[in-house]
């Protein structure tokens, strides 16, 4: 085996022995910052999963009785109510963010500059968007139905507490995506990957593998919606 | 920052993306359904979960690309869980004791 | 790390059945997979020595803070010590400046001194160095990593200064006392506490990553993971565990600290307290518990693992022998490393939770000590039949053995959930962390400093101040730790202010003022060490190169001390494991790591 | 040769330090005695454990000290060895845990004939309440503390009116008469803990905790709060009298039920009120 290549290596579970048995890399053609990132958000899930069961745990012993979301998170639409209409247009923004995300990552990797850029500003937008209706919800919740951290009109006081707290980590997470959305997608139309420019802070020269990576992050927070949409509000 | 090029060219035709976009939005849908004709109990619970974590793998499979990933990664990924698994095993266990606890002291008496 | 011990399972079962499995080959040199990496060429003196990004650097400037928080710890203990051994003479403590001493003192130990020392201390210094890279796969990363935990630890002392006082909860921070104004440092302390750990956390992550992917994706060719060192081992499943265990801290301090700041009721229930009724209802204190050990049982291996792969290798290499059963002493710490997610709950046996957990808690934890009594018997075993030159490392790794098998045996007193009942919170546990976790990980520190002090400098430690430092430290600490597991017998309560007009417990006086005054003796030894350490800088005896003729790639740099880049035109290529010590049929008395088998043809080592 | 035997020697001194010197438990004052058999059981193997693994150190030292002309053995692996010392130390955890088990499964599981009473904790310090004779304790609520109801009994309760309750740091107890104690705090976590009975648990505020014990011994024992609960911990004590049945039937009809303690404060308020 004199060059390395990738595509003649065992595969499976065989190649999961060879792997770790190898030498100079655990996760063979896996690039050093597409590892990191994949190292991060297993730790970022920890993170959310401890938001979550505590939720859980906060719910599932609570004697006064828990809100109900669907009623409290409900819209009423020309004099109908409908129960998690914002919150069910929320989770597809910020699915068809994920998808044009994938779309961007892959031309991305065509090296299709203005394509990969444009998916890039698509996906932006689309989670500005989905903050956006998260600040609608919020405000509605606060000075609308008198929605307090500390305290609710509909039942136990944690219920506030814990919306605020999760969908708040969660909104973070979106934010920090949509800037560093906004500032790839600059470098993309500057075509820093294609001329080596480096960066500002790191003095390191990138490339499109910095797409994919970013595209990782923002599919989590896709990702650990699911789950907030499925605890949260359908629970 | 490093990079590799020849190994990098897991590029997939649109048409796969564009698919599992339109799933999630089914599924997606579908758990929203779930809550809209107020289905209660065990099936509720049971579609819940179901849709969540097939739109969970699908997004980690197809979007973020784990399904064409070596076993070394998505192994080193996967198991971790267990531990999270365990977590929650628990801490349910625990919050149905310090429930009863509750009830049985302060609500209805001894 | 369950990922980790599945992966070495099947490993090794692969190797067996020879199918799939990858060895690799004994000569020939296989393509390089990594590409060359670039580093960042400092221009400037602040880019050169404060904010540099050169491993090495970043390593010491870890080592140099931990040490300097590390010594503020140990003048809170002596504070706490003259409490509890001489009341009448000394003062000058109150019960409210004791308890803030022993929250700090044992938080400033746990996180800031023994993580930080360990993974970003030894950790930067060493994984570049051992694995055969040029520097962290990500420089930059690193370089904030260590800014992070300055700031952290900043925010740490600030809380000392602030109105009320650092917070006094104790450093397992339970609430709801930890926020209520019985407990001293409620006001700004508790927030800062929490602040400055949120801190330590993001920059440890920042840092974790890196040593975590660099050991994973950026070894030389021929290193493969079970060429690696233990040191390495320990430190790199040590990350993993912080890597995962840190985010349940981290919750928890947020949550907390809404509950302080904002007013809700996560971990509150209904409280009555100064004689009024407080606005918080319907939380659960129990949970904030198990957050919390769910971090912090994983957190107390975090501080033992490095310290199991570092004393393997000292072992090893000042024996002149071959670590024991090195396979096994690796899956030993994948496995104490994965089983460690499963055990918190043994701090909680008399919380209040489901009793029923007592069961399954107290199986999971004596099973550790399965995997752990191992890597006991292959230190000793170690030794064995090896040529075991008494130098001052090895003085520290014997104390160590004695120290950690004697805590660890104290261990399953408290793992066994009944016996755990009367032992539970008082000084049988304070004796037992202390001998597991103060002394045991210490001894390795110390020993390790005295091993790497010449690689770092290219100049030895004094002997004779280091043979004083070993002995006054080892005996005194004994003495000090072993006694302390009679009063918990006796019954004395841990967090006691004091605790002599109680009946039964005026009979532990003589003792506590003998362990008073062994802890002065001792922790004055420390300072010693330092007067060491520091003057050694530029008077110590030069040393030569590898003076310990040690295999591992650290000692084998083209220059030496090893300069930024480490391995000069061309990364070495690794063939062998790094114990390669007394191989029979060659006169070499040790190959390193990066020399291949045609160069001693005769030697009988086995393939690894 | 100076190394191993002072190896040696802390090993020796420690064992001499374990049976020689004066400080040891107190002796045991309920029926938790297996409790103690437990721990000496793990005593005795883990102890000898720690014996051998430490000589056996310090022997190496000495035996294998270094020699110039001595070459170590080159030997990376022994599987059958390793295997052997690995189910020895399974036998050994399993003989260690088994008895445990079992003693936790009595802990937890309280007779019926056991008298439940109830031990409030506060900061900083202990109050009780006996069911009275209906034997059955009334609902409470922190919420309904106040000066006249110190305790937050339910008054719609018909279970509280003749619970007992005893505002003193001093709790007596029926010798061999079992009893659970239900533990409730009124604002954090404290503990109850006596050390001649080997029982302890957490109080916590929100959820109520118990454990059960049997009284053995005739005396008194001090009471100490055993979980960090602020500033004032170190001085939560209270004390456990153990009667004959006669002395404790004494001191109980000394002690006022809630009903009375209503009444009585009544009485004081429209004294109050009609001055
Ligand atoms: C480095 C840190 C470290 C390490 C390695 C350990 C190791 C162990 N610890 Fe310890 N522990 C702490 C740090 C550590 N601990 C701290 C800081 C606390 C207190 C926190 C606080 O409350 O403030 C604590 C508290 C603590 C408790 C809670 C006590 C209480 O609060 O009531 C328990 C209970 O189970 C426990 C158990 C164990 C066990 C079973 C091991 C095992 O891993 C030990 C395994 C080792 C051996 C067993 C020795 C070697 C084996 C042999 C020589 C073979 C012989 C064996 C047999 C015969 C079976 N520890
Ligand atoms: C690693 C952890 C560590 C270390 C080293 C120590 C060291 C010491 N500890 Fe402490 N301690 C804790 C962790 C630690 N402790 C924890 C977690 C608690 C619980 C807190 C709580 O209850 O909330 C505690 C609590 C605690 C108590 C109980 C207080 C109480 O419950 O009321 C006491 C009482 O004697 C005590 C004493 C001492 C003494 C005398 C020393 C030392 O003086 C022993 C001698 C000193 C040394 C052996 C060396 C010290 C090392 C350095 C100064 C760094 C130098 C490093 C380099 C140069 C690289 N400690
Ligand atoms: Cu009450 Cu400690
Ligand atoms: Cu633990």
């Amino acid at each position: 085996m004199s060059q390395f290549d990738i595509e003649k290596l065992p595969k499976g579970s065989k190649g999961f022995m060879y792997d770790w048995g190898s030498d100079q890399r655990a996760f063979k053609g896996v690039p050093w910052g597409k590892a990191m990132m994949w190292i991060f958000l297993l730790s970022d899930t920890f993170i959310f999963s401890c938001f979550l069961i505590s939720l859980m745990t906060a719910r599932a012993s609570t004697v006064v009785p828990w809100p109900y979301p669907s009623e409290v998170f409900g819209l009423t639409v020309f004099g109908t109510s409908v129960p998690l209409l914002l919150i069910a247009i929320m989770t597809f923004v910020l699915i068809t963010s994920s998808g044009t995300m994938a779309i961007a990552v892959k031309y991305g990797y065509e090296k299709n500059r203005k394509l990969c850029g444009w998916f890039l500003l698509a996906t932006a937008i689309g989670g500005l968007t989905f903050v956006g209706m998260q600040a609608f919800e919020w405000s509605k919740l606060i000075f609308h139905d008198g929605v307090r951290p500390w305290g609710n009109p509909f039942g136990a006081e944690q219920f506030g507490a814990f919306f605020f707290m999760v969908t708040g980590f969660h909104g973070t997470h979106v934010s920090i995506g949509v800037i560093f959305l906004f500032i790839f997608a600059r470098k993309v139309f500057r075509g820093d990957f294609d001329t080596g420019r480096r960066g500002y802070f790191t003095s390191m020269k990138s490339d499109y593998e910095a797409i994919e990576i970013l595209g990782l992050y923002w599919h989590f927070v896709d990702l650990v919606w699911v789950f907030i949409f499925a605890f949260f509000y359908l629970w | 920052m490093t990079s590799d090029k020849k190994q990098e060219v897991h590029t997939h035709k649109i048409g796969v993306y564009l698919w599992i976009w339109g799933l999630l939005f089914v599924f997606s849908f579908f758990s929203y359904m779930v809550d809209y004709i107020n289905y209660q109990g065990l099936l509720r619970w049971s579609l819940i979960i179901f849709f969540m974590f097939v739109k969970a793998g699908l997004i980690m499979a197809i979007f973020m690309h784990l399904y064409w990933e070596r076993w070394a990664i998505v192994n080193v990924l996967l198991w971790p869980m267990t531990a999270i698994g365990v977590f929650i095993a628990i801490m349910a266990a625990e919050s149905y004791y310090t429930f009863f606890s509750r009830m049985f002291y302060f609500v209805v008496g001894s | 790390m369950t990922d980790e011990y599945t992966d070495n399972k099947l490993e090794t079962k692969a190797a067996d059945s020879s199918s799939g499995s990858y060895t690799p080959p004994a000569e020939a040199i296989p393509a390089k997979e990594n590409p060359e990496q670039e580093l960042y060429h400092a221009k400037s003196f602040w880019t050169k020595w404060v904010f540099c990004q050169d491993a090495k650097v970043i390593g010491i400037q870890y080592a140099l803070t931990a040490t300097a928080i590390g010594f503020i710890g140990l003048i809170l203990s002596w504070g706490m010590r003259l409490q509890l051994g001489f009341p009448e003479t000394f003062s000058f403590l109150g019960p409210a400046t004791y308890y803030q001493s022993v929250t700090m003192h044992g938080m400033i130990m746990v996180i800031y001194l023994l993580t930080a020392l360990f993974l970003g201390g030894f950790g930067n210094y060493l994984i570049p160095l051992m694995v055969g890279a040029r520097d962290m796969v990500f420089p930059y990363v690193n370089m904030v990593s260590y800014w992070m935990f300055l700031v952290a630890v900043l925010v740490l002392l600030a809380s000392f200064f602030v109105p009320g006082g650092p917070t006094g909860a104790g450093w397992t921070l339970y609430p709801p006392q930890a926020i209520l104004p019985g407990t001293p440092g409620s006001e700004m302390g508790i927030v800062l506490m929490l602040v400055s750990l949120s801190l330590f956390v993001i920059g440890f992550t920042m840092g974790g990553l890196n040593y975590v992917i660099t050991i994973l994706q950026s070894r030389t060719r021929g290193m493969t993971l079970m060429r690696m060192p233990l040191t390495i081992w320990g430190i790199f499943t040590a990350t993993v565990l912080a890597l995962l265990a840190f985010p349940a801290l981290f919750v928890a301090c947020i949550m907390m600290t809404l509950d302080n700041l904002l007013g809700t009721s996560f971990f509150m229930p209904e409280i009555f307290t100064m004689g009024e009724k407080l606005d918080y209802a319907g939380g659960s204190p129990i949970l904030f518990q198990h957050l919390f050990w769910f971090f912090g049982h994983p957190e107390v291996y975090i501080v033992a693992l490095p310290a199991f792969g570092i004393v393997s290798d000292l072992i090893s290499v000042h024996a002149r022998k071959n670590v024991f059963g090195y396979r096994m002493m690796v899956w030993a710490i994948v496995i104490i490393g994965a089983l460690s997610f499963i055990v918190w709950a043994h701090h909680m046996y008399v919380s209040g939770m489901n009793p029923w957990f007592g069961f399954f808690f107290a199986t999971t934890t004596l099973i550790i000590a399965v995997p752990t009594a191992i890597k006991v018997y292959n230190w000793v075993l170690t030794l064995w039949r090896g040529n075991i030159h008494l130098t001052i490392p090895m003085l520290f790794s014997l104390g160590f053995i004695v120290t950690f098998v004697n805590g660890g045996i104290t261990g399953l007193f408290l793992g066994n959930v009944i016996i755990d009942v009367p032992l539970s919170d008082t000084y049988f546990v304070v004796a037992h962390f202390h001998m597991v976790m103060g002394i045991a990980p210490l001894m390795v520190v110390f020993g390790a400093i005295y091993h790497w002090y010449p690689l770092i400098t290219g100049r030895h430690l004094n002997q004779t101040l280091g043979k004083i430092h070993f002995w006054v430290t080892f005996v005194g600490a004994y003495a000090i730790y072993f006694p302390m597991h009679y009063l918990g017998f006796i019954g004395v309560p841990r967090r006691y202010f004091e605790m002599y007009d109680s009946p039964y417990m005026t009979s532990g006086v003589g003792l506590n003022q003998f362990i008073t005054v062994a802890a002065l003796i001792v922790g004055f030894t420390q300072f010693i060490f330092l007067y060491n350490i520091f003057t050694s800088w530029y008077k110590g005896e030069k040393s030569e190169k590898n003076p310990w003729k040690a295999n591992s790639l650290e000692w084998h740099t083209p220059d030496y001390p090893p300069t930024h880049g480490n391995f000069g035109k061309e990364l070495p290529v690794v063939y062998r494991w790094p114990y390669d010590f007394s191989v029979p049929g060659t006169d070499k008395e040790y190959i390193p790591q990066h020399v291949a088998p045609s160069e001693v043809p005769t030697a009988k080592a086995e393939q690894t | 040769m100076f190394v191993a035997i002072i190896f040696a020697l802390i090993i020796v001194a420690s064992i001499i330090f374990h049976f020689w010197s004066p400080w040891w438990w107190t002796p045991v004052a309920s029926n938790w005695g297996n409790i103690d058999d437990t721990i000496i059981l793990t005593f005795w193997v883990t102890g000898a454990v720690f014996v051998a693994v430490c000589l056996f150190m310090a022997y190496c030292v000495w035996a294998y000290r270094y020699r110039p002309d001595r070459k170590a053995e080159y030997k990376p692996e022994d599987k059958k060895l390793e295997f052997r010392l690995t189910w020895l130390t399974a036998l050994g955890v399993v003989a260690l845990l088994a008895p445990g088990l079992v003693v936790w499964n009595k802990y937890i599981t309280v007779p019926e004939n056991a008298l439940k009473i109830e031990v409030v904790a506060y900061q900083w310090g202990w109050n009780y309440r006996l069911p009275g004779d209906d034997g059955v304790l009334g609902k409470t609520s922190v919420g309904l503390i106040n000066d006249d109801n110190p305790f937050g009994l339910d008054i719609n309760d018909p279970n509280s009116k003749d619970d007992i309750l005893v505002m003193d740091a001093d709790l007596h107890l029926e010798i061999n008469q079992p009893v659970k104690v239900e533990l409730r705090s009124l604002d954090v976590l404290h503990n109850f803990y006596v050390p001649q009975f080997r029982a302890k648990m957490d109080t916590l505020p929100g959820i109520i905790t118990y454990y059960w014990f049997t009284p053995e011994k005739k005396g008194e024992y001090e009471i100490l709060c055993a979980e960090y609960c602020g500033t004032g911990h170190y001085a939560m004590r209270g004390f456990v009298q153990v009667d004959e049945k006669k002395d404790y039937s004494d001191w109980l009809a000394k002690q006022i039920s809630f009903e009375k303690m209503l009444a009585k404060k009544e009485l004081k308020n429209l004294l109050i009120a009609e001055k």
